[in-house]
């Protein structure tokens, strides 16, 4: 019943498609709760604080106070706002950021995830659609600093989606396809994961990835010391919740790309598929909490600077390499 | 690139290391022997001068003294507005019989302005209190007395 | 025949941007009027006095002794400075010999103040420039100093420690061996904050060559300080007039070469590394025994006359300005504040430049809200 | 303004003793400028009630005169109304008129190459309102207080901001508190308090209540 993909279309399969995206939703929403109480005991740690303590044990419970916090706060739509666009915005962001979800495969046994032949086209494709949920969000609040915000955040996103999308088109030349569970298995099969031949290619992803996700150092669509908050400067309660959890989402949703693609997804000796998915998955997060620790924010000029001179030839001529090697054998 | 690697070095070298946050409400600072918090007052002593309320920058104390059967003077009220107080000090300095002076209390949030007159008997009662919480500094006073 | 070969061609339109006075970054309460064109800044205005308490005013109706307090709250980040800045003028004014411990105990407090507020500026910089655990670094760093101070004068951040004349207190039992074992301590953290902060690449591409003046405009805007010494231009009233017990130690004058804002974050860096040998030199100097107050009458009155006088504050010259009746009270007592004067040249540097600069250039300036509008 | 100078309350100090001019040829200019920044080393100053004449004040004074000389020869008017001495620095009580031609000269010429304006400041008195900057020639190290004075009612002084431009803010100040309008000045309005603010608070006979 749970293999539903090799399955006709049937009402008990249409269900268990039903239980399996409710299941994923959940799944989401627990990784995103612990990321951030992650993120913040790392950074606490890292700068010698303790982080949140309070809220449960070990305060664990300490994001989902926040959460319903956001919950019960009250739901200010400026003025001058756009509404519509306005209250659509959120929703524009968050909706494809939990889409992408589909076509990971957590576990080796592709428990409730799609086996979409096209599986990168999709990711890519979908988290655009992101772009423009920021993009009205920082429009719609009518304010020059979320407009600045939004802007910024829609030329980075753009910007940065085509290093991003280079760089992993190295790896569907290896795999020879764009299924993402045959990327899996072909490296499987290989016995070597990407990172080490397409190493050139995991770096440029790294690095377009982190810009994608803005996060440090290309945190500048919400840098507080400049923009105050950036696009969701007007967004309160609610609506806010719903631009953190899109952060979060493509956090982890990237994570998981980056571990299925580069680092062998499921693949791995004596452990479980699914904790090895997690372990990767956690490694990326934490690097990226590690970078945020450590690092100051490019400048937007020098941020395009580098992706159009840097990581874009860098991720060419990793596809030509790739190219060559791959005519070659 | 070598220094981006550095500084990544250095932020997960910070990972072990013992943490500085004080747990304030469960953990209270310690405050040296100096330490400048409200005041407190020991009616007896006072000659009621007017030295503290004269040298008062922001003129936050204000107090009236009279006259007992032994033609001393005597306080009779003594008030610290702590709306305008700026714990700086210079009362405890110039007063001649160390009657006014500092106390390491200082959790001073109020709900009402009101509430930041503080009296002869309030400040008398933060002198206790700060008997009670550090004997060993009025131990160590009376010995250097003896 | 092009068609966008004229500059107005493409209109654009100038879009005024508000910045503070509760913004993040303008460190207090500024505000700054920007006039931006696309990317280009034409026109900044900064707006300030909304911290303004009058202390000028105020300092008319107080004694001398009464002043004090309130110096401390001009340049809250360095009120050790403050205090010494006035008491000094005084001194000067009246002639009054500052016996030799005390003068000791100023210099070690005054530097170890500097220390504080040097760690202090380079944390909110790289907080600006969007770094956030340096910030927390330099409290913990700070938090010592102010511990210290705490021991001293029993107060963490208002001080109100100098008198004229000498000091308030005497070091405690086992302070002077504590500030000993600090300045061990942070000789060591140098080079975690180099390794962290200077070699970084980013911080590197944000700060080399934005920002930039030369000595010329330096002086021509009466800039002081760190500011002034990163155009190359060794002004330090530390040495050039000396005060205090300056003259004997041994220590040099950082100077930049650039005058941008790598040149000023990586002075304040230098100048804590003096600031320490200076302590270090006074700890093994201070005589082990003597007054801390001078023969100061017990109402400190003013010759009268007028008198200036400016010490090297943590961000330029600091100094006061007293007209005196003969009274115990000032005639007027005028403050001159290095950031209020450093300030000035803002718009200046933002002129032209691209808006994703200003904040780099603002927190590289360094001010502190509470000086500029005293 | 001069006149002006009779009936001001606050006393000079120690150079309002002294007659105007005096002393005017002592060969001490050189060594000044080292008496200046040496000021805070604590000479050991003479105490008590009828004092020797300070040497440190001595040498300021004459140093004015010199200046005054200077200043004569160049602008050939009678910019200077008064020397003395602020404190232990020389002190030169400027014509309004030729305030800006003053600071400009100094700051010109080859002899005292006064750059760098260290502190500006303004000071109101019963009768007239008077405009005071310490000038410091970071190369050759002297350091002068120049001073110029306005009528109260009418307070107007020219603008140093051509020759300083850090004199900005300072004038702004000083107009701010002191309603003292500098002519000439880029733009002069108030810069600490607001700007529909009344009565300039520095002012002696300012009330809040009553404004």
């Amino acid at each position: 019943m749970w293999d539903w993909r090799s399955q006709p279309l049937t009402v008990p399969s249409v269900i268990a498609m039903l239980i399996g995206a409710v299941v994923i939703l959940l799944l989401a929403l627990g990784v995103v709760t612990y990321t951030i109480y992650v993120q913040r005991r790392i950074l606490g740690w890292m700068q010698l604080r303790i982080g949140p303590n309070r809220v449960g044990p070990l305060g664990l419970f300490q994001t989902i106070a926040d959460v319903l916090k956001l919950l019960i706060k009250e739901d200010v739509v400026p003025a001058k706002a756009d509404r519509a666009l306005f209250m659509l915005a959120p929703i524009i962001a968050f909706v494809p950021s939990f889409t992408v979800m589909a076509v990971i495969p957590f576990s080796a046994h592709n428990v409730f995830t799609a086996n979409l032949g096209i599986g990168v086209l999709f990711y890519l494709a979908l988290s655009a659609i992101t772009i423009h949920g920021v993009m009205l969000a920082g429009w719609a609040s009518n304010n020059k600093y979320a407009l600045i915000g939004g802007m910024r955040s829609a030329a980075q996103m753009l910007s940065y989606e085509i290093p991003l999308g280079l760089s992993l088109v190295g790896v569907v030349l290896m795999a020879g396809s764009l299924n993402l569970n045959d990327i899996v298995l072909a490296q499987q099969h290989a016995g070597l994961w990407n990172v080490i031949p397409q190493i050139l290619g995991f770096i440029v992803f790294l690095i377009a990835s982190t810009a994608e996700l803005n996060r440090t150092p290309f945190d500048l669509p919400e840098a507080e010391s400049e923009l105050v908050a950036g696009y969701h400067v007007e967004y309160t309660g609610f609506r806010f919740a719903f631009f953190m959890l899109t952060e979060y989402m493509y956090l982890f949703a990237m994570a998981g790309l980056c571990a299925t693609l580069f680092l062998g997804g499921w693949s791995g000796p004596l452990l479980p598929g699914w904790l090895w998915f997690a372990i990767k998955v956690f490694l990326y997060i934490f690097f990226q909490f590690w970078l945020q620790a450590t690092l100051p924010r490019f400048r937007v000029d020098q941020l395009m600077t580098f992706s159009w001179k840097v990581l874009l030839p860098l991720a060419l001529v990793n596809l030509v390499l790739t190219g060559v090697v791959k005519a070659i054998w | 690139m070598i220094g981006f690697l550095k500084g990544l070095s250095v932020t997960l070298r910070q990972l072990p290391k013992k943490k500085v946050t004080l747990q304030y409400p469960d953990v209270k600072p310690e405050w040296p022997e100096r330490f400048r918090g409200v005041h407190r007052f020991i009616p007896e002593l006072c000659i009621a001068c007017n030295q503290c309320a004269r040298i008062c920058p922001t003129s936050c104390i204000s107090l009236s003294g009279e006259r007992d059967e032994n033609k001393k003077m005597k306080i009779h009220t003594f008030d610290i507005n702590f709306d305008i107080c700026i714990l700086c000090d210079l009362c405890t300095e110039v007063c001649p019989t160390e009657a006014v002076l500092m106390s390491d209390t200082f959790e001073m949030a109020k709900y009402s302005r009101d509430d930041l007159y503080l009296d002869m008997h309030w400040l008398h009662d933060n002198q206790l209190k700060y008997e009670q919480a550090h004997p060993d500094r009025f131990e160590r006073a009376r010995g250097e007395a003896d | 025949m092009s068609l966008i070969d004229e500059k107005d061609q493409v209109r654009t339109e100038e879009m005024l941007l508000n910045l503070g006075p509760q913004h993040p970054s303008t460190h207090g309460v500024l505000r700054l009027l920007v006039k931006i064109n696309g990317e280009t800044i034409t026109d900044v205005e900064p707006v300030i006095g909304y911290l303004h308490r009058g202390t000028e005013k105020l300092a008319e109706d107080l004694q001398y002794t009464q002043i004090i307090p309130y110096t401390d709250r001009l340049d809250y980040l360095a009120a050790m400075l403050n205090n010494y800045a006035l008491c000094h003028t005084i001194e000067q004014a009246m002639d009054l010999e500052v016996p030799e411990r005390a003068e000791y105990l100023r210099v070690i407090v005054m530097e170890m103040q500097r220390v504080a507020s040097h760690l202090m500026f380079i944390g909110a910089y790289l907080l600006d420039l969007g770094a956030m655990s340096p910030f927390l670094y330099v409290f913990a760093d700070r938090e010592q100093i102010v511990q210290l101070f705490n021991e001293i004068c029993g107060a963490r951040l208002t001080y109100n420690y100098m008198r004229v004349g000498g000091v308030k207190w005497d070091a405690p039992p086992g302070w002077l061996e504590k500030v000993a074992d600090f300045v061990q301590y942070l000789k060591q953290k140098f080079h975690m904050y180099d390794e962290l902060i200077t070699g970084n690449e980013i911080f590197l591409a944000r700060t080399r060559g934005i920002g930039r003046f030369d000595t010329e405009t330096a002086l021509a805007y009466g800039l002081s300080g760190i500011n002034l010494r990163s155009t190359g231009y060794p002004w330090d009233l530390r040495r050039k007039k000396p005060y205090s017990i300056y003259d004997r130690f041994d220590f040099d004058i950082p100077v930049g070469q650039n005058g941008d804002c790598f040149d000023r974050y990586y002075l304040h860096l230098l100048e804590i590394k003096e600031s320490l040998r200076i302590v270090e030199q006074a700890l093994k100097s201070i005589p082990s025994s003597g007054p801390v107050l001078g023969k100061v009458p017990k109402m400190i009155r003013v010759p009268a006359g007028e008198y200036y006088s400016g010490i090297e504050g943590a961000r330029g010259e600091l100094g006061f300005y007293i007209v005196s009746e003969g009274k115990d009270k000032p005639y007027r007592l005028k403050i001159r504040k290095p950031s209020f004067i450093n300030l000035q040249l803002l718009p200046e540097l933002l002129r032209g430049q691209s808006i994703a600069n200003v904040i780099a250039i603002l927190g590289a300036v360094d001010i502190v809200l509470g000086e500029v509008d005293a | 303004m001069s006149e002006d100078r009779e009936h001001r309350t606050p006393p000079k100090g120690p150079e309002g003793k002294e007659p105007s001019v005096t002393a005017a040829e002592r060969p001490k200019p050189v060594s000044k400028p080292a008496a200046a920044s040496g000021a805070a080393v604590k000479p050991a100053p003479p105490k008590k009630a009828p004092p020797p004449p300070d040497p440190r004040v001595e040498a300021a004074k004459a140093k004015a005169e010199e200046i005054r000389k200077f200043i004569d020869q160049q602008l050939s008017t009678e910019a200077v109304v008064e020397t003395g001495a602020a404190h232990i620095h020389p002190m030169l009580l400027i014509r309004k008129e030729d305030w800006v031609a003053v600071v400009e000269l100094l700051k010109r010429s080859d002899a005292y190459q006064l750059n760098y304006l260290e502190c500006m400041a303004g000071t109101d008195y019963p009768n007239y309102i008077e405009v005071v900057v310490y000038l410091q020639s970071t190369e050759l190290g002297h350091f002068i207080c120049l001073k110029t004075r306005t009528d109260r009612e009418q307070a107007e002084i020219p603008s140093l901001c051509a020759v300083h431009p850090g004199a900005n803010w300072e004038e702004r100040e000083i107009y701010d508190l002191l309603g003292v309008t500098f002519t000439g000045h880029p733009d002069l309005r108030r810069i600490m308090l607001d700007d529909d603010f009344k009565g300039h608070p520095l002012r002696k006979d300012y009330s809040a209540w009553e404004a």
